[in-house]
C-alpha cells in the first residue's frame, strides 16, 4: 500500500501549566497536551504558534506523561509575545516534528554535549535521556554563554555534576561563571586528554557549530558528530515548503534533520555559510 | 511498456510532474524531486520581486481529511535572484517548468522577459493562487484577462506556456476556453480550493493570513471532475494536466481516465519522503498497465469518456 | 445557558438544522430527526412534478476523506404528492423548511404557491443543486437570476424565505448580494462542490449519473471559509446558517464563530444513528459555552472576526 | 469523542469467481472481495454495482476466506444485465450494511425459517449458522415457489434434510415437488404440533411475510418474528438518503432494518401496506 498518513494536525491547544524564569531572557513552560500523543525524541521540534502573532519551531527539552517542556529564548516579536503569556494560556503546537539524536545503543563512548543559548533545549533532553541508560559511560556538557545569567539551565546541570551524574563544563564570555572563554577550550582539552572515542551533540549558533566541527574532524576519537541545524526558516515543519532545505543535498532540516551527523555535514556546503531567508532567497549566516 | 509521456511539443520520461509550490524553493529540493523519479518539475511561483509571503502558520495539515491548508501566499526570492537557482537545474539537466506570477500582465510580462533566455522546459502561468489579495486567483476568474495575459506572454516567447486554473469559479471550461484561444500550449488544473480553518479555543483563523488554500485528498474529487469536464470540451485539443490531491497510483491513473496527460503531485509528495513516494506511486501504474494492457501512458488518457 | 436560536423572525430550540437531502424524504425520518434533538428540520428539495433522480449508484462514501458524493439529482414525490408529509410534520409540531426547487422561475413559484398554505416555518431556496442538467446550480450563478426569483417568491408570501448558495461560483458575496437585494430572509451555504470519482477497473465515472456533489468532512474548511466571508460583508444584516461536513459539536461552534447564526447538519447525521449523533454534539456544544462563559447562542456568532 | 467513522467506502470491485445456475431465472455467483473485510452476519446486505448499469441491494447468501455467496433473481433490467456477467467480469460492492437475524444465544427452541424467491439467500447463510451451533435445536425451513424449478437452493437443503441437520418443508403452487401450496399450510400445522417454543425467520415477498406475521400472532409459542424487509427501494445502503423508510416509526430498511422483530413490525404499520418509490412517493404494495 502506498497510502501515506499526514503525519501531524493543525495546532493542538495547550494550555501552559507552568511558566518559569531560567535565565536572562528565558523562559521554561510546561505545556499540557490534551490528547495522547506518541513520546517525542531527544532532538525533535514543534512548531508552536502563539496565537494572533506567529508560529515557530521550538526544540523539545522535557515530556513525560503528556506535559511536554519548552525553553524559549527572547529573540524578535514572536518570542516576544510568548514570554508574556501566563499560566492558563493556550499555545499551539504541531509535531513531533524532525529526526533525534542517534545515541550508540552498546559500546564504550564518551557523550559530549556542547552547545548555548536555545540549543541547551534540546540538550536537557538527551542529558535526561543517557542520565537513564544504566551503562558506565561519561557524559560531558559543555555551555557556554555570554555571561552567568545567560547560562540556560545552570542550576539543572550543576546539580547533576554535583551528584556526579555528568561532568558540566561552563564558560561565560566574562567570566562570571565557570572559566572565561569559549566551551571550545574545555572541549579541545577533553580530547587530547580522553581515552575511548567520542560522540558530539551539538546544538547552538551555526557559526559556532562550524567551529566545533572542525575542530572535531581533526580527532580521530570522535567517532560522530551529531548537530541541530536550527538556524532555517521554517514554514510547514513536514517537509512540504521547502523554505528550511540545504544545498545541495536539498535536505529539508525539518524531516531530514534538524540532527545531522558527521556524514551529512560534509556533504552540506551551506553548513555554516548559507541560509535561505523566509522569501527562498541565499544569505550568508 | 513505456511511460515517457508526451504534452505538446515537450517529452519527459514519465507523467508525474511535482506541482508548483511543493520543494519548489530551491534548486536542490527540485534535483532531489526529479532525482527521486519524476518526469519533471515546476518550481514555486517566482514574481518579479522577493516577497516574505504572508505570516506563519502558513502550512498545516488537516489529518483526518488527509489534506492541507495554507496560506504561504506566492512568498519567493523574486526572478532576478531565483535565476541562479534554475541555472543549478538547467546545469544538472533537470527538466524544469518554471512557474510565475503577477499582480498584473506588465509583471507577468517582466518575469517571463526576465527568465525566458534559460534553457528550460516551458513556464507554468499561475492565474490561480487563492492566497494574495491583489492578482492571484482574481486574474484567474475572468476570461477576458486571461486571454489577454496568455495572448500577450506566448507572443514573447517561443517555449510552451501552461496556464494553471483555479477551480473557485462558476465554469472552469470558459476560462480554459479563453486560455486556448490565447494560445496557450496546456491547461493545468487544479489549484486549491479557497478555505479556512478556525481554532475554536482562542477564537481565530489559525493560518496567519486568515484565509487559505485547501489540497490533498480532500480535492481530489473536485479536480477529477474538473478535468473530466475540460476533456469533454477539448478531447486531444490542448494537453489537459491534472492536479489535486494525488497521493497513490491509482489516483495518477484516475486522472488519466478523467482526461490529464500528465499529472501534478502537491502535498502528497512533500509529506515524508519523496524518493518512497515516487516508487510507489511508480509500481502501481506499472502494474496497473500491464494488468490491463497497456503499452503508453497517452493510450490512457481520456479513457472514462467512452 | 440557553440553546435557543433567532433566524431573523423565527425561534427555533437550538441552531442544529437538518440539511435537506437527508432523512428528508419522508415525514417519519424528518419527525424522528426532530425527536432526536434537532431545532429544525427541512425536506428533501420538491419541486413541481415527481422526480426519480438519477439512476444509482447515486450516493457513496468516501471513506479516506469522511465524506460522501452523491448525484441524487433531485429525485422527489413532487410537491403534491409530499404535501400529505408536509401535513403530518404540521400535525405533529416538527418546526419544518421545505425546500423547494425549479427548473425556472416560472416552476419555483408554482411549488411554492402549492404550499405556502401550510403551516411551516418557512421555505429554502435551492439555488444550488450541481446533479440536475437544468435548473439547479445554473441557476445559483447568475446574480440577476437570483434577484429576480428571490424578488418573486418573496412576493408571493409572507413566510421566511432562505437561499441556499452553491460554493461552486468564482465571488459567493455577489451572489448572496443579489438574494439579499430579493428581500430573502437568511442566506444558507453551503451546498455540495462539483466531484467525481471514476472506478479505474472499469474506467468508468461510478455514479450512475457520472458527476456528483462533495459533502461531509472534506469541504468544511470550504463551507468555514464561505461563512467567514459572507459574514464580513453582511455581518448581522442577514442570518448566515453554514451547513458543509459538520460532523462533531466542535465544527459547530467553528461554523458559529466563523458568522453563522445557526447551521445545518446533513451527510454525518444520516450516517448511522441520528440520535447518537445529535446528543453527542450537543453535549460539547454545552461544554463549550460553559468553558467559556457564553449564555447564548447568538453570543457565540461572528467570534472569530474580533 | 463525537468522532463518527463513515460505515463504509466507494464500491470495492470484486472479480466473479464462479457463477452457477442456482435455479430458474437465478444464479449463483461467487465473489472475490480484494482487500479484508469483517465477517458479514446473516440477514445483511450489500449494495452490488454492476458497471454502467445500476446499482441495487442484494442479499447475502455466505461468506468465508473473503469470498461473497450471493444468489441472484432476474427481475429487471439490472438483474438481467448482471446474470449476463461472466466469470472474471468485476462487480462493485459496498458494504456489508444492515442488522443481522438475532439468533437467541441459549434456551431450546424451534428456528423455523419461511421463505420464498430471493428472500432464501439470507436465509441459506442462516441456515449455515444455525447449524454450526452445537445445542441440539430444531431447524424447520419451510420454502415455496411456483413451481420445482423455482425453488432456490433445493438440493442444498434437501441435502441438509437427508442428512439429519435440519427438515426441510418444501412445497410448490402446481405440486411439482413436495406439497402442493404455500409455505404456511406446514407452518400451521407445525405450529399446531410442536412443543416448546419457536422463532420465525422469514425472507420473501411482504405480503407473504404479512399473511405469516398474522399467523405468528395467533400463537403464544412464537416468541419472536424476524422479517427481513426487502421490498423498498434503496439508494444509499447506509442511512443517508431515507428512500427506503417506513412510516410511521421513520425507520431506514438499511440501517435500521432490513431485520425486524415482532415489536418492530406492529409499529411499522406500512408493513405490508404501504412503500416508497424511488421518487419518495408512497405507493400500496
Ligand atoms: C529546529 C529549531 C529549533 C528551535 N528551538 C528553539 C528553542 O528551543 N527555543 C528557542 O527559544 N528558540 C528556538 N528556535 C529558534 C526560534 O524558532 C526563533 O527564535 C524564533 O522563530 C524567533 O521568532 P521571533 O518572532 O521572536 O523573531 P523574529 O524577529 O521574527 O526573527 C528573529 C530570527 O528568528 C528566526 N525565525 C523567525 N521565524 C522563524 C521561523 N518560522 N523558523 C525559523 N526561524 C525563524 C529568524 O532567523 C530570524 O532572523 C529554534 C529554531 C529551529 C529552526
Ligand atoms: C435488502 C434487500 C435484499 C435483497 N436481496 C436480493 C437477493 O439476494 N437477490 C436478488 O436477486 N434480489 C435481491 N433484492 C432485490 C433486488 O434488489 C431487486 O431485484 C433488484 O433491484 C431489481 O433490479 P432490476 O434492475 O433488475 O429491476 P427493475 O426493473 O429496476 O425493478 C424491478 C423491481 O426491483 C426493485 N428495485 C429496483 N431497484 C431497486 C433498488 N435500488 N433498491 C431496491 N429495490 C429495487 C423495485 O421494487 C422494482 O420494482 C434485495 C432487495 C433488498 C431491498
Ligand atoms: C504549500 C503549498 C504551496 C503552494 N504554492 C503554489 C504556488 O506557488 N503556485 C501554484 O501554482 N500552486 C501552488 N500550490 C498549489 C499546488 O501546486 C497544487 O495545485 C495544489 O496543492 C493541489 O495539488 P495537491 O493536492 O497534490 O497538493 C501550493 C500548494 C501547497 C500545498
Ligand atoms: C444524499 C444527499 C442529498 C442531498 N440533497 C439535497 C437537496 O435535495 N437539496 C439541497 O438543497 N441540498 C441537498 N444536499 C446537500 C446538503 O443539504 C448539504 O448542503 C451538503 O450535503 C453539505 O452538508 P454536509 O456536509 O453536512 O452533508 C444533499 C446532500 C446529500 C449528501
Ligand atoms: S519547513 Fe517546510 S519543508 Fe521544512
Ligand atoms: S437506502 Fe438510503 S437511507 Fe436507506
Amino acid at each position: 500500500m502506498t497510502r501515506q498518513t499526514l503525519p501531524n494536525t493543525k495546532p493542538i491547544m495547550c494550555k501552559i501549566i507552568k511558566k518559569e524564569e531560567e535565565c536572562e531572557d528565558t523562559f521554561t513552560f510546561l505545556l499540557e497536551i490534551p490528547v495522547k500523543v506518541q513520546g517525542a525524541k531527544p532532538g525533535q521540534f514543534i512548531m508552536l504558534w502563539v496565537p494572533g502573532v506567529d508560529e515557530f519551531p521550538i526544540g523539545i527539552a522535557g515530556f513525560e506523561n503528556n506535559v511536554l517542556e519548552i525553553g524559549i529564548a527572547k529573540m524578535g516579536k514572536g518570542t516576544e509575545a510568548l514570554l508574556k503569556k501566563e499560566v492558563g494560556d493556550y499555545l499551539g503546537i504541531r509535531g513531533f516534528y524532525g529526526k533525534q539524536f542517534q545515541v550508540p545503543r552498546e559500546g564504550e563512548v564518551n557523550h559530549l554535549l556542547i552547545g548555548g543559548g536555545f540549543g541547551m533545549t534540546p540538550l536537557k533532553m538527551l542529558t535526561t535521556t543517557l542520565i537513564k541508560q544504566e551503562d558506565k559511560q561519561e557524559i560531558h556538557v559543555f555551555e557556554g554563554a555570554r555571561t552567568k545569567s545567560r547560562l540556560m539551565y545552570l542550576e539543572w546541570f550543576q546539580n547533576l555534576h554535583d551528584a556526579g551524574k555528568l561532568v558540566f563544563h561552563a564558560c561565560t564570555d566574562d567570566g562570571s561563571y565557570g572559566y572565561k572563554g569559549y566551551p571550545t577550550v574545555d572541549l579541545e582539552k577533553f580530547l587530547q586528554e580522553a581515552r575511548g572515542s567520542s560522540i558530539f551533540y551539538v546544538a547552538g549558533p551555526e557559526r559556532m557549530m562550524k567551529v566545533i566541527f572542525d575542530i572535531g574532524k581533526k580527532y580521530d576519537t570522535v567517532i560522530d558528530m551529531q548537530m541541530s541545524l536550527a538556524d532555517r526558516y521554517m514554514r510547514c515543519g513536514f517537509g512540504v515548503c521547502s523554505y528550511c532545505a540545504v544545498d545541495p543535498t536539498g535536505w529539508r532540516i525539518c524531516v531530514d534533520g534538524p540532527i545531522f551527523n558527521t556524514k551529512q555535514l560534509e556533504q552540506i556546503t551551506d553548513f555554516g555559510v548559507y541560509k535561505r531567508l523566509e522569501t527562498g532567497e541565499k544569505e550568508r549566516i | 511498456m513505456s511511460f515517457e509521456t508526451f504534452i505538446g511539443s515537450i517529452e519527459i520520461r514519465n507523467p508525474l510532474i511535482l506541482a508548483s509550490g511543493v520543494l519548489g524553493t530551491t534548486y536542490s529540493t527540485l534535483q532531489r524531486a526529479y532525482t527521486a523519479g519524476l518526469g519533471a518539475v515546476i518550481t514555486k511561483s517566482i514574481g518579479p520581486r522577493s516577497r516574505s509571503g504572508n505570516p506563519n502558520p502558513s502550512v498545516f495539515a488537516l489529518q483526518d481529511i488527509r489534506s492541507l491548508i495554507n496560506s504561504v501566499g506566492l512568498a519567493n526570492p523574486g526572478y532576478q535572484s531565483f535565476r541562479h537557482d534554475i541555472e543549478q537545474l538547467v546545469k544538472s539537466e533537470t527538466p524544469t517548468i518554471v512557474s510565475i506570477f503577477g499582480e498584473n500582465q506588465t509583471e507577468f510580462s517582466e518575469v517571463l522577459d526576465g527568465l525566458k533566455d534559460l534553457n528550460i522546459l516551458g513556464f507554468e502561468v499561475n492565474l490561480s493562487c487563492p492566497n494574495t489579495d491583489k492578482g492571484g486567483s482574481q486574474i484567474g476568474t475572468d476570461p477576458d484577462t486571461v486571454f489577454n495575459i496568455v495572448k500577450t506572454l506566448k507572443s514573447k516567447t517561443d517555449l510552451p506556456l501552461w496556464i494553471k486554473l483555479t477551480p473557485n469559479v462558476s465554469d472552469i471550461v470558459e476560462i480554459a476556453n479563453a486560455a486556448v484561444k490565447g494560445g496557450c500550449d496546456a491547461i493545468v488544473a487544479i489549484n486549491t480550493l479557497k478555505a479556512m480553518v478556525i481554532d475554536i479555543q482562542t477564537k481565530q483563523p489559525i493560518l496567519g493570513f486568515k484565509r487559505g488554500g485547501l489540497s490533498g485528498s480532500a480535492i481530489k474529487p473536485i479536480g477529477i471532475r474538473y478535468i473530466y469536464d475540460l476533456y469533454e470540451s477539448f478531447k486531444d485539443k490542448i494537453p489537459i494536466i491534472g492536479v489535486g490531491g494525488i497521493s497513490k497510483g491509482e489516483d495518477v491513473v484516475e486522472y488519466l481516465l478523467a482526461g490529464a496527460t500528465a499529472v501534478e503531485i502537491g502535498s502528497a509528495i512533500g509529506i515524508a519522503y519523496p524518493e518512497n513516494m515516487i516508487r510507489f506511486i511508480t509500481m502501481k501504474i506499472k502494474k496497473y498497465m500491464q494488468e490491463h494492457n497497456y503499452s503508453s501512458i497517452g493510450e490512457i488518457t481520456g479513457g472514462a469518456h467512452k
